[in-house]
């Protein structure tokens, strides 16, 4: 096992101590629990609060989007773990500013179930919850309800962030993270494994020239593994997954996120992105914004991710609103 | 012996922690097939927290065992808050507001709580029969046990029926697609695959009975 | 080799042709060759001009510090090769607003030797062009003036960028590289080798449970070859290596960067943070900004690099001065 | 034969190029040890653009040699901007300088102009003879070349007297500790190492000399 770490056993809360100490400025943690992670600000009164939360070793997902125009709090569990209903429970206190708060997240059992309780004991002490689950992974389910949530996320944080950076109402913050994710879809593949440290080997294998189309974020198995394909063919896949699913023709206007899972570098994105850009160019689609990087990981998985998210002028005007998180900057 | 005393719940509820330690690797190695490979590592952090709740918290003649349970689920919950920990702890906490004020726990009581976490654990997970998890092994188990009790066996026969629909229940299982959860997602791949959740299901049985 | 390419020829031109297409509102291209990338409002006239240059495979070293605040322009290498003297000197023309250009980049031979004959060049053109070489890695030789470039390169950009977007002259500017240069030293270490595309195979192999101190961005080998470490003793080893070299101490005030080279997940540079953080706090020395992230990397290498700054009141002034390229946002 | 004629000329280009391509696994296994394992990446490419240079540009007689060869130097630095790219391109540069106006070469001017490489070579890079580069081969090779034809030796004998030079240079310089360039970051563990310029020079002078 390849990694830079002391015992495996404190990977979530040493990375958790070094990361509070490096963004001092920005993040504080509630509960005197270092998983309980919250803006140094918070509660902001008078604001619709944003949480969400989930396993580590998705950086910067989750907490890394905690920050002025996007999420208030985030409940960190172990690696690939949910955090705990209590964690939940103590973000969810103290982020509160009075006017409710939304939680935001991916559809994974773990997270559901302890959310779901979290919400039942934030109800009983009279904070007003919703919840919008993220499910915007084609590859994970024929079913809408039953796909998980991946990278696409980071829009929802992004523009119901926006809405309550803007004074948006409890109903008006759900209504733009629902309407986000009804235009946002994600298709991802993997060509290597990543490790949790605590088991210290990969949970799976894949053989030199394998790629798999549609693995999951945990390296949850795909829709198919095959040979390594050629990337602007990789980019095509992803791309026809995603439009058979949310059609985007000429005259949309979308944003396009290239996501690396860990180990694949920036210039390999670039050229997934170049392929999509043609493509979608081409047919009359009009790029409003992209985000090629590492949004969503799984540790030191190799792959990627392409999500597209579909813009009318509400959305557009959102998504362009400023954030500053430690992960996240845009001006 | 029919009743449980509250010595006998502590020590039970010891043994199955430990169970839940033991069970680490094989539960890593069923997960890894079919989900993202933790199970273990969480059931194995969920079961310490069991035992040393069990070791810090005395339980004595005359106190509350149903109080008893639903703090241990608690535990349970803070310690592994994965699938299969969470909808443990939830069949804790429900358990244990089922046995709220009892000071022992006879064979109808018994019976009671195992439904109760049966149903806790299909409320919370939405899970049905037939949808390879836990609820294969647990919802015949548990109704198969109350049957048992109700038709007056007595307590260690019923335990060994419950025992053997349990193993049934999750044989009968691996030939099935996974339906819900991370395992649902693989699809096709898990028929002919144990499901964790119901393996662990029978272990905890095993080693509840096991007196 | 698990890479996400088409052919490995186009390795390059394609990465280019998506970074620009992603980044067309912050970047545009000299001469025709997508190679010459400079502002997208260059020649910024009456400012000095900052160029770099190097091979590719680095990113976000080198071309992703082009942007306000920071660099003018930057020829682009094939992997991690020196671009041609050619593509320097149409970077040089482009970018020249009157007032001088100023290059920095690592020290490397064929990049040296290019980059002296396009200032020579531009100079016949009566384009003054001054020189800076980055040579901040302490392993890579105990004379300072042999040592290579690597990732405190950024703050030179950094520093100087912002001089220049003040209104500083070329002495200016110069002296400000200069400066910040004299007080930044980069120690790194590597767990895994990298794979450049046209080459298809790792240059070298490492043990399943070793590690290189001391290891170059080109895979170059380090100080020694050891069994891993934990996290906190490699922090350390780092950390002294730039004592040693450049000491710091109560009542010292510095930026700290810990770096990644690729394929090392962001929690484990949060824990090697952390480590560094205690240390450094714990002898008194005050750390103004942290920057943990990826600045300069080596495509899929894993591993990580430790950057000291000692700063003073005037180089703390230019490094919180606000900076926005596709890679580095700063408010 | 005493002269060499601009077919001559054009021919040797394109024969060092091919060579140059040929060379490319080898390089990169010999810096590999030592450097950044690309010395053959990159002069495979501006053998391929020297080769390409010389069959896309005529050279007829009567025609100017030095500028000929400049201009290939450029077309080799533009393809091949490594370090030994940049170092062969700015001595073919020179050389191309050294018989400015030239439509033949006979041997005296060869003489100078394989000095003029050289010390172009030297003076760009900064290396001297015992730092283990390029240097090493072609140094020792020039001066043999040139003094050979001072004494009046044809040039055929000649010719192998350089080469012969360049090995013993090449050779002499494997035991030595590389001292510039990336190499020398490697320190210790390039004693005993054939240096891939060094090996280079070896080559291209062989191949420029097989008529
Ligand atoms: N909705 C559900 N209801 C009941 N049991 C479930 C449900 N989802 C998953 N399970 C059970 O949980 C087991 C996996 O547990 P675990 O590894 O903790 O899940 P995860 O890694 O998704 O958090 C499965 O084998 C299955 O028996
Ligand atoms: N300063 C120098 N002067 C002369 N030759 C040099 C110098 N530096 C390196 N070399 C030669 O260049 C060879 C390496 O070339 P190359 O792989 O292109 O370098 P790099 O990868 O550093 O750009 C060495 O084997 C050596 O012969
Ligand atoms: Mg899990
Ligand atoms: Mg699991
Ligand atoms: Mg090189
Ligand atoms: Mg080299």
């Amino acid at each position: 096992m390849k990694k830079i770490l002391n015992d495996p056993k404190n990977f979530v809360p040493e990375m958790l101590d070094g990361l509070l100490k490096a963004h001092a400025d920005q993040l504080s943690y509630a509960a005197n629990d270092l998983r309980c992670i919250v803006r140094a600000d918070a509660p902001v009164s008078g604001k619709v609060a944003l949480a969400t939360g989930g396993g580590s070793g998705h950086l910067p997902v989750f907490l890394g989007y905690v920050g002025r125009g996007m999420l208030d709090g985030c409940a960190v569990g172990d690696v690939f773990q949910s955090p705990s209903a209590d964690q939940m429970l103590e973000v969810t206190r103290r982020i509160h500013g009075g006017r409710g708060v939304l939680y935001i997240y991916g559809n994974y059992g773990g997270d559901v179930m302890n959310f779901d309780m979290a919400a039942e004991m934030a109800g009983m002490e009279d904070i007003e919850v919703r919840t919008v689950l993220v499910k915007d992974d084609v590859a994970s389910n024929r079913d809408p309800e039953k796909r998980r949530g991946v990278a696409g996320m980071v829009f929802a944080f992004k523009c119901a962030g926006a809405k309550a950076d803007l004074g948006g109402s409890l109903d008006e913050v759900e209504a733009i993270a629902r309407k986000t994710l009804a235009n946002v879809r994600t298709m991802g593949m993997a060509l290597t494994p990543c490790i949790v440290p605590q088991v210290g080997k990969p949970t799976f294998t894949l053989g030199e020239d394998e790629m798999e189309m549609g693995m999951g974020i945990h390296g949850e198995p795909g829709i198919s593994r095959e040979t390594l394909k050629p990337a602007d063919e990789i980019a095509e896949r992803m791309l026809r997954a995603i439009t058979g699913d949310m059609p985007v023709g000429a005259g949309d206007r979308v944003a396009v996120m290239v996501n690396g899972l860990g180990a694949t570098p920036p210039e390999e994105l670039y050229i997934v992105y170049r392929r999509v850009h043609d493509v979608l160019t081409g047919e009359g689609v009009k790029i409003h914004r992209a985000y090629v990087g590492e949004y969503a990981t799984s540790m030191e998985m190799a792959g990627c991710s392409l999500t597209l998210f579909r813009l009318d002028d509400e959305l557009t005007t959102l998504l362009d609103h400023p954030a500053r998180t430690p992960f996240f900057v845009q001006v | 012996m029919s009743t449980f005393t509250a010595a006998c719940v502590r020590k039970a509820l010891r043994r199955v922690g430990e169970r839940m330690v033991a069970l680490r690797d094989r539960l890593n190695e069923l997960d890894a097939a079919m989900g993202d490979g933790d199970t273990g590592i969480s059931i194995s952090k969920g079961g310490a927290a069991l035992a040393e709740f069990a070791d810090a918290n005395p339980l004595n003649d005359g106190d509350d065992i149903g109080k008893y349970l639903a703090n241990a689920g608690m535990a349970l919950n803070r310690a592994a808050p994965s699938t299969m920990g969470t909808l443990l702890a939830t069949a804790l906490m429900r358990m244990g507001k089922e046995a709220k004020g009892a000071t022992t726990l006879d064979a109808h009581l018994l019976a009671r709580m195992i439904v109760a976490a049966d149903t806790a654990i299909q409320e919370r997970g939405k899970a049905k029969p037939g949808d390879k998890t836990i609820v294969d092994a647990l919802h015949p188990a548990a109704e198969a046990f109350a049957a048992a009790i109700e038709r007056g066996e007595d307590l260690n026969r019923a335990a060994q029926t419950m025992l053997e629909a349990a193993r049934r229940g999750c044989d009968a299982a691996t030939p099935l697609r996974s339906n819900v959860g991370r395992a649902s997602w693989v699809g096709e791949r898990t028929v002919g695959r144990p499901d964790p959740g119901a393996v662990l299901c029978v272990e905890i049985l095993e080693s509840l009975i096991a007196a």
